[in-house]
């Protein structure tokens, strides 16, 4: 039964994928994404990873979903035509061809490793010295909070990124208004909007309190957090802010300079990134807080995209 | 307090400050650079097995930082590199009111990300800790190029993306197989079976795209010559190093026992070939900095083609350090090509070659930095480059491979052809060229970066013995199971 | 130690196929955008050979878990950089375009 | 097999059949009113009767006040995508003809 | 004895060199204070090291650059001889471009460049290890070429990249040798020959050839030569320099040291290296000749003879016989300070007078005797007439010749001196015996620029009289060279 059913699952997985690379319609391929992006969701739920199940839906699916769409539409606004371009047929054989010997060499490889839960008893070793429940959350935020600490500046960088890629005139402005352009839409969006970016805030504080003990953290809650504002955005209940705002530049160092800071702290005491005992949690949390209002706003920025001097919404 | 922490962290705390102070972001530079080098200077002045674990939390979980001799000598040149190319961009890279523009706001903390990268990388034994700071380089690395040219800017993007990809999957590879991916565990767990090898070949192959091996190469060169000076400068100087120096690392530390002679060859032939194709196409440049980009592709091609010279050295010790040696003197010797390029190139209002006839006269220290660059990078003595390729040379001949010894050979004196080409048009004419410097305190930049370059020939045996500190063995309790299952 | 092994690599093997598919599509599709979904379905098969292949008896192993949650998070910033260079590309082009065709407009 | 078993079972059957009958009404209806009018009115009694098997089963009221608070969010979402979509729609065919 | 006195030799034009490139053009005269000033105290300390190397003493500055290459600066003999040369043919130089310029473009950059190929020159001479040598040898390369592209135009841009193409590919393989054979018998001190017993002749052979090879493009052995005569298109102080001093003495300098210092004659002489150079030497001196009998050019033709002239050290070389090498290392001498009162009246000819061609030569006794009776006297040293200390060179050499069985040498000096007075004495012929075109005023020695010009050359022809009519004093040139054969090659 749950045989069949992981079968299914990944045959479905398979076939979301296909369609997704090679619909001629991109918003249908778009669609079909964000289904495999679930589908997968599902798959990591099967394998018992609820975090990254959450991370891979909020994330994985949803924010690159909807950046995926509304390129396409800034595209379409462009003329410009997202065409499924078929290669010349001798490079598509060649390149067909070339993808079945990697795959299979690479099936090999996987099939030649034997699944098992590695470093799972040392994690759970390790737990009690940090006091919180969730052993992903330990691994994220203590034994390897180093890659996070780098992972969330990269985050910020990608923003930085996006922001210099800003035409000329644009700058310091905010990016290209989300808003709906129709005022009956818009209406309906902004109450929608407005009722959920509340909501999405408790959400997004009760996933990261939930984090240290149970599935949940930091980037679902800042993800959950970016939706909100995202959909607030586009029913006009907030506007998008400028990037020289000093309110903004701080809410997206927040997280990135406290975890910096809880870590060079933790340097001046003896080891870069380490808790001294008994505060491991409270630092932990207080980390995870910072890191998922910098996630949040960080996110939807993203989403948003350069600053622009064109006033047009969707 | 370690610098091991500190050379990541200073960087991204400038990064963070760079972004809250906005409009005043560049004067931050005046006090990132003493301060970083400072800190290299504590890096190389550490005991020979200054290492320690992140958090100290115990390997095969935890993220080992050590500094051996590959960090000793690139965190100091990459520092030098990012300091000088800092103060020269503050020039251009300022906000003038009215006339605001988004890249001088964000080429700071897109430095400031790339410089803690790059560090970070250089630092790390952790597999998957480097995939993260590939991409935190690579990310600044894209944004400066596309300060030059968008569709540059893209293409690179997406090669560098599928190139971060193929690393990714051998980690993920390695991780499940040995439940580690700490370069000092594998060294000693590594076993030549399918998925390590599957693991190493992807690994290499997006390495290798990214550091734009031959013929990997291909988007290099536009988004190099595209880019404005100070980005190209890093671009060519620092980006494609980090790539590198992971391979060092896979090839030499972490899959010493696994590798090939024959895998040393394929990459040691591609680096001969690099060298000889980068060389021709250089020479047939019109525009200065695509000749540039181009003699960056065909340096490269050196540090792979040292790959099997290490290998079959009776003592590697004298080819590892030229291969390390030849990568801070062409980080060194290219950024101040760049940064030179871009002084004379932006003076004479032009790009080709041809604009900068009778500047010798009229910008002597720019091109006196430019010629003293392309010493270093010819391999003409005494330079850091003379140096690295004198070794190689060297080891070449005493292992007997004719064919690696006739192209570096060969590749010196196709260097002096295409190098000695802008400096001869720059030394043509007699009267000087009406031409406008901005800021012309600038040229100290380049001029020291390339004297630097030139003096590192004087420092031989200092650098090998540097090179040669190996890495401390691994800090680390036992596997939690048994190698062999 | 591990479970049924007719279907413990069920997963990774998904993976392993989505990386081929999504490198398929990325070779032969032509547009940048796609070739950013693609890139995304490479990325997720990664992710499923690492976490898939970290599962044990009632535990997946946190350690992949970790690894893959920053991998998507990478990822995410990537594909925003990779979507706005992109539409920034279509909008000097355009702009680029118009600035050319303006004095055939003006003419008449 | 338990009574609480059996209706988890009866409302999971529920609620299934009234998805399927959402997607048939969707691949079948001529246009995109009535099909949304199929998806979201069918999809979010069939949510809602899956909801309540997942209630059932936990048997926990904490648990089934965020479920329940689930089901609602999904309506408002799903009501609120449907009226967006069904102008986009009507716009579209304004355009068109 | 360890020292830094050579080291301190080596670098000293670096301070010249330094206030050059650093002074503005309207501070010319304290730049050219400086270079003489530092020229002087060369010469002088210089003269210093000469006495005591007589007395036997041993100077040596070593600094290890690589694990198992030493750059080692030792004061010898023969590196003496060399250093001398060139000290004193650099004060004098300096002096004539000082008169030969006056106030043109680019000048602090020549005097720059031209301090920088004092120190490489230098440098060569004191080099201890052949990769000391290399070092010097391709730094000299380095700072010739903006002297050869001083004047900026196409046809000296071009002489520039020819000049680069020749002396680099030389110096690669060149390089190629020496590590070839430091990787088989270790370090290759000049001082402490290597044990080459165990290498297989074939390979030392190889080396050989790739070393000389890489040596014969600067010293212009034919087929080397082709770099020489572009390289004229430089100002007439280069040329000078480059001719008669610096870069092709070096490469003559060198084979020296390879075949008496690396090799030693016994290995020559085993693998019978020898006589197929001094083969190519021979052909190089006759078919220099010829070319230069075909010029027009002044300049040209004197670049041809050079081509022909260097060869005659190289003969000695390789003709291993105490006769010949006093014959090969005096010429050293004899050939440098000849040859440079030849360009040096070139060059002031064609900078006063605008004489450029061997026809335009007529009369020119008359309007410039004093530069034309220096030049007359360079030029009749070069065809080997005695007392002029060409004479003194070729009749060691033949006398070497015949000594190691090789008689046909005597046959090849006699048929170059032909040669030289082929071409030689018809420009002396023009210059004193027919009327000048129009009897312009011309007053050679007017101004103190002009005398800075003239007199250079003057002292040049009345040394290269006296090393022929005090050959025999104890400060000569012939007597260094027989102390040099006497205490390193003759034991």
């Amino acid at each position: 039964m749950t045989s069949a059913f992981e079968l299914i699952l990944c045959l479905m997985i398979l076939g979301t994928a296909c369609v997704a690379l090679f619909m001629r319609d991109f918003l249908a391929a778009v669609a079909f994404f964000v289904v495999f992006g679930n589908l997968m969701g599902l798959a990591w739920l099967t394998l018992g990873a609820v975090n990254v199940a959450l991370a891979e839906i909020a994330i994985g699916a949803g924010v690159t979903g909807v950046l995926l769409v509304l390129s396409r539409s800034r595209l379409l606004a462009l003329g410009e035509e997202i065409s499924c371009g078929p290669a010349k047929p001798w490079l598509r054989l060649g390149a067909a061809a070339a993808c079945s010997v990697f795959t299979a060499v690479l099936a090999a490889a996987v099939l030649s490793i034997a699944p098992d839960d590695g470093l799972a008893p040392v994690i759970d070793g390790l737990m009690p010295l940090i006091g919180v429940e969730n052993p992903v959350t330990g691994v994220l935020l203590a034994f390897r909070a180093y890659d996070t600490l780098l992972e969330s500046f990269v985050l910020l960088g990608a923003l930085v990124a996006i922001w210099s890629l800003a035409a000329p005139a644009a700058w310091p402005r905010a990016p290209a208004a989300l808003r709906m352009t129709d005022p009956a839409a818009l209406n309906v969006a902004g109450s929608f909007g407005r009722l959920l970016l509340p909501v999405a805030l408790v959400m997004a504080a009760y996933l990261v309190w939930v984090g240290s003990d149970d599935p949940g953290g930091a980037f679902q809650g800042g993800t959950v957090l970016a939706g909100g504002f995202l959909f607030a955005a586009m029913g006009g209940a907030i506007g998008l802010p400028r990037s020289d705002n000093s309110a903004l530049r701080w809410s997206l160092v927040a997280g990135p300079l406290v975890f910096l800071a809880i870590g060079l702290a933790g340097a001046a005491l003896g080891r870069f990134l380490a808790y001294p005992e008994g505060t491991a949690k409270a630092l932990i949390v207080t980390i995870e807080y910072s890191l998922a209002l910098s996630i949040g706003v960080t996110l939807a920025l993203l989403v948003a995209g350069p600053p622009a001097t064109t006033e047009t919404g969707l | 307090m370690s610098p091991l922490d500190l050379l990541v962290a200073a960087p991204l705390a400038f990064m963070v400050a760079s972004l809250v102070v906005g409009r005043g972001g560049r004067w931050l530079i005046l006090a990132a650079s003493p301060a970083m080098l400072a800190l290299s200077a504590w890096l190389v002045a550490l005991p020979p097995d200054a290492a320690h674990l992140v958090g100290d939390w115990e390997l095969p979980l935890g993220i080992l930082l050590r500094a051996d001799g590959v960090a000793r000598l690139l965190v100091p040149a990459t520092s030098l590199c990012f300091v000088a190319v800092g103060l020269y961009a503050w020039h251009e890279f300022s906000p003038k009111s009215g006339r605001e523009t988004a890249r001088a706001h964000t080429f700071w903390p897109l430095l400031y990300l790339m410089w803690g990268g790059s560090n970070a990388g250089y630092l790390t034994t952790d597999l998957f800790n480097l995939y993260v700071t590939i991409e935190m380089v690579s990310l600044a690395a894209v944004a400066m190029a596309a300060m030059g040219s968008l569709a540059a800017g893209l293409q690179y993007f997406l090669i560098a993306l599928v190139g971060s990809l193929a690393y990714l999957l051998g980690v993920a590879l390695l991780a499940a197989h040995y439940d580690t991916v700490d370069a000092t565990l594998l060294a000693i767990h590594a076993r030549p079976d399918l998925p390590t090898l599957l693991a190493i070949t992807v690994m290499t192959a997006g390495l290798l795209v990214k550091t734009a091996l031959f013929p990997l190469h291909g988007w290099l060169p536009p988004a190099h010559a595209a880019a404005p000076a100070p980005a190209s400068a890093l671009l060519s100087a620092v980006v494609v190093k980090l790539g590198f120096v992971i391979i060092l690392r896979l090839w030499f530390e972490a899959f010493a026992e696994v590798v090939r002679p024959a895998a040393m060859h394929l990459l040691g032939g591609m680096g001969a070939l690099a060298i000889l194709y980068g060389s021709i196409q250089a020479i047939r440049q019109e525009r200065l900095k695509s000749l540039v980009a181009y003699s960056t592709v065909a340096q490269l091609g050196y540090l792979f083609l040292a790959f099997p010279l290490i290998s079959n050295a009776p003592n590697p010790a004298e080819p590892w350090a030229a291969v390390l040696v030849h990568a801070v003197a062409h980080m060194l010797a290219k950024a101040a090509m760049f940064l030179a390029a871009g002084l004379m190139l932006k003076a004479v209002a032009g790009e080709r070659i041809s604009d900068l006839a009778g500047l010798a006269r009229a910008m002597p220290l720019s091109v006196t930095a430019f010629a003293l660059a392309a010493i270093s990078l010819t391999g003409l003595p005494p330079s850091g480059g003379f140096t690295a390729k004198f070794l190689l040379l060297h080891a070449a001949i005493e292992q007997g491979s004719v064919v690696y010894a006739a192209v570096l050979v060969i590749g010196g004196l196709l260097g002096a052809v295409y190098l000695f080409r802008p400096l001869s048009v720059a030394c043509s004419g007699s009267a000087a060229p009406v031409v406008k410097a901005e800021a012309p305190l600038r040229v100290a930049a380049p001029l020291a970066l390339a004297a630097l370059a030139v003096a590192l020939g004087f420092a031989g045996m200092m650098l090998i013995e540097l090179s040669s500190l190996s890495a401390p063995p691994a800090a680390a309790g036992p596997l939690p199971a048994e190698p062999g299952r | 130690m591990t479970i049924s092994t007719s279907l413990g690599h069920l997963f990774p093997l998904t993976g392993a196929a989505l990386v081929g598919l999504g490198l398929f599509g990325f070779i032969s599709l032509r547009h940048p955008l796609r070739q950013l979904l693609a890139v995304n379905v490479i990325g997720a098969g990664i992710f499923l050979i690492l976490g898939g292949l970290g599962r044990g008896e009632g535990v997946t192993d946190p350690y992949p878990q970790a690894l893959v949650i920053t991998g998507i998070v990478v990822s995410v910033a990537l594909t925003a950089v990779g979507a706005a260079m992109i539409t920034r590309l279509a909008e000097e082009r355009r702009a680029a375009g118009t600035a050319s065709d303006q004095p055939k407009d003006q003419g008449p | 097999m338990t009574w609480t078993d059996l209706a988890v079972r009866l409302l999971l059957f529920l609620g299934l059949f009234f998805y399927a009958a959402g997607t048939i009404g969707l691949l079948r209806f001529p246009d995109a009113a009535s099909r949304l009018h199929a998806l979201t009115k069918a999809d979010n009694v069939g949510l809602g009767f899956v909801a309540l098997a997942a209630a059932l089963q936990w048997g926990s009221v904490a648990v089934a006040a965020k479920i329940a608070a689930v089901w609602l969010f999904a309506i408002l979402a799903a009501g609120t995508s449907a009226q967006l979509m069904a102008r986009m729609a009507k716009q579209e065919d304004r355009d068109g003809s | 004895m360890m020292t830094a006195v050579p080291l301190a030799l080596v670098l000293l034009p670096l301070i010249p060199a330094i206030i050059s490139f650093a002074l503005p053009e309207r501070l010319a005269g304290w730049r050219n204070a400086a270079n003489l000033f530092v020229a002087l105290i060369k010469v002088l300390i210089v003269a210093d090291l000469l006495r005591q190397v007589r007395s036997g003493v041993d100077l040596e500055w070593r600094y290890t650059i690589l694990p198992g290459h030493d750059f080692l600066l030792r004061v010898d003999t023969l590196a003496l001889l060399f250093v001398s040369l060139s000290v004193f043919l650099w004060l004098v130089t300096t002096i004539y471009a000082i008169g030969y310029f006056g106030r043109g473009p680019n000048l602090a950059r020549f005097f720059g460049f031209f301090n920088l190929c004092v120190l490489a020159a230098t440098g060569v001479a004191l080099s201890g290890t052949a990769v000391t040598f290399f070092l010097f040898y391709e730094l000299l390369t380095l700072a010739t070429w903006p002297l050869v592209v001083h004047n900026g135009d196409e046809k000296s841009l071009r002489a520039g990249r020819i000049y680069l193409a020749y002396t680099l590919a030389g110096s690669a393989a060149f390089l190629v040798g020496i590590l070839w054979l430091k990787t088989l018998v270790g370090s290759i001190e000049f001082t402490a020959p290597p044990d080459l017993s165990a290498v297989p002749p074939l390979t030392l052979t190889l080396i050989f050839v790739l070393c000389v090879g890489g040596l014969g493009v600067k010293a212009a052995l034919v087929p080397f030569h082709g770099w020489l005569p572009a390289a004229m298109a430089a100002p007439a102080p280069v040329s000078a320099l480059l001719h008669a001093v610096a870069v092709v003495k070096a490469g003559a300098f060198g084979i020296v040291r390879m075949i008496y210092d690396v090799y030693g004659i016994g290995t020559v002489a085993e693998l019978g290296l020898g006589p197929p150079l001094a083969a190519l030497a021979s052909f190089t001196i006759l078919y220099g000749s010829l070319r230069a009998v075909m010029q027009t050019e002044i300049k040209k033709r004197l670049a041809y003879s050079t081509v022909s002239q260097v060869s005659y050290i190289v003969l000695g070389a390789s003709l291993v016989g105490p006769f010949a090498v006093i014959g090969g290392l005096v010429h050293l001498v004899h050939q440098g300070i000849m040859k440079i009162t030849l360009f040096l009246c070139a060059g002031a000819l064609s900078n006063r007078l605008g004489i450029k061609a061997v026809a335009d030569l007529d009369g020119a006794g008359r309007r410039m005797p004093v530069t034309m009776a220096a030049f007359s006297i360079g030029a009749l040293g070069m065809i080997g007439v005695p007392p002029v200390a060409g004479f003194i060179s070729k009749w060691y050499l033949g006398i070497g010749g015949l000594q190691s069985d090789a008689s046909w040498v005597v046959a090849v000096l006699a048929g170059s001196s032909l040669l030289n007075a082929a071409y030689f004495l018809p420009m002396l012929y023009r210059a004193w015996l027919l009327p000048p075109p129009e009897q312009a005023a011309f007053r050679e020695l007017g101004t103190a620029s002009d005398r800075m010009l003239v007199l250079p050359a003057v002292v040049t022809a009345a040394a290269s009289l006296a090393a022929g009519v005090f050959a025999s004093s104890s400060f000569s040139p012939l007597t260094w060279a027989k102390l040099i054969a006497e205490m390193g090659y003759l034991k």
